[in-house]
């Protein structure tokens, strides 16, 4: 399993903090596997994606297997 | 004397200096910002998430960076997560340097990027709701400052 | 709040700092800047003579330009006179405010103006004679930062 | 008397912190009375003068009368 992390209003989206998803798991994959309107929102690109704790650059090329975790972070709040 | 962390309780930042500028022998100056949760009108806590494979080495990595920057003998900088009330500190960050310009200049720097790159979400309580509290433009303006990218 | 001294023995900055902070209930931050006399090669101890007329006054007035020109809540400058040891605080400057950045540049501002147009006269023992410390260039660019004239 | 006092250097060419002198008193009496080296260091443009506690834009304007204190700034030290 892919474990996949949302943090702040992404985890009200979701409606909770973290869910699993079967491995392997691509950017297409975990998308489809999300509800539409969280699945638009982690799309915004001012929304980013950490694998195993590492910023990814480009989204797209997501790549997680078993025992991963995806982290959806939305911006992060002012000062 | 390097000392990065993440508190999860309430925290006196009096117990934190004293002994960060002890440990520090032969500094010649030492700088050190408090921010505690403001008073804001219908505020009942702040609440602090954070990422535990990011925020900490994020910190660490600021840390590096103000080393790298300035001339300094030491640096604290320690950021509550959790749930906050009005009055609480939230961070502290100190600066030990042989010259105060290195000093001040580190703390102003480190709480640039604490406020606006370090990875936390927050979101307050207001009538019983909580809120999310978003960007703000004035977070870019501030790290402009430093001629770096956020 | 506001903490405007001249002290004539030791004293410890977070006896000043703790008391500071709570007297400014609602700030957002607060900064604090601690010098302490250096261990410079060869120097056995720092005397600071002040002149009563003008060294106090001024201070009040340079108070009075932080609080025109920053949104400060309080602003305590507390500075040593007398003969001091090395490692001793010589001077301990806080700025409490609802925003960082008045705070940390009351701070700046208060320094570099107390270490290079207050009326302190310095001179320091070295191999048991004392010296006069001449002004410093560098503490006029200080001032110019502020684009005010000495 | 008018009191005048030496702060910084200016204590030690003058050998002593303070010293009196007959009232009334004028720069160029002021002058006069102090020894030449002290006399020439005072004149220089980098050495203030204070009435009172009140520093003289014109140091060649001083009056001092009776139970005045003038006092002698040499530049403050560097930080």
């Amino acid at each position: 399993m892919v474990t996949i992390v949302f943090l702040g209003k992404l985890a009200d989206l979701a409606g909770a903090p973290s869910l699993q998803l079967a491995a392997p798991l691509g950017w297409a994959g975990l998308k489809a596997a999300l509800p539409s309107a969280l699945a638009e929102a982690v799309d915004d690109p001012r929304n980013r994606v950490a694998l195993n704790g590492a910023l990814l650059a480009d989204k797209a090329g997501l790549q997680a297997g078993a025992g991963d975790e995806i982290a959806l972070l939305p911006p992060v709040s002012g000062g | 004397m390097r000392d990065i962390r993440l508190l999860h309780q309430m925290f006196i930042p009096g117990t934190l200096i004293g002994p960060f500028t002890q440990a520090n022998p032969g500094l010649g100056g030492v700088c050190t910002f408090v921010g505690e949760v403001r008073y804001d009108q219908g505020v009942e806590a702040l609440e602090l998430t954070h990422y535990e494979p990011l925020t900490l080495p994020g910190m660490h990595a600021l840390a590096d960076r103000a080393f790298g920057r300035f001339d300094l003998m030491g640096l604290l900088m320690v950021h509550r997560v959790g749930v906050l009330r009005p009055g609480e500190p939230i961070v502290c960050v100190s600066a030990a340097a042989l010259h105060r310009r290195d000093a001040i200049d580190a703390v102003d720097f480190c709480m640039d990027h604490l406020k606006s790159a370090a990875w936390f979400w927050k979101r307050e309580k207001r009538g019983g709701q909580w809120h999310w509290i978003e960007p703000r433009d004035q977070d870019h303006a501030d790290l402009s400052r430093w001629h770096e990218p956020i």
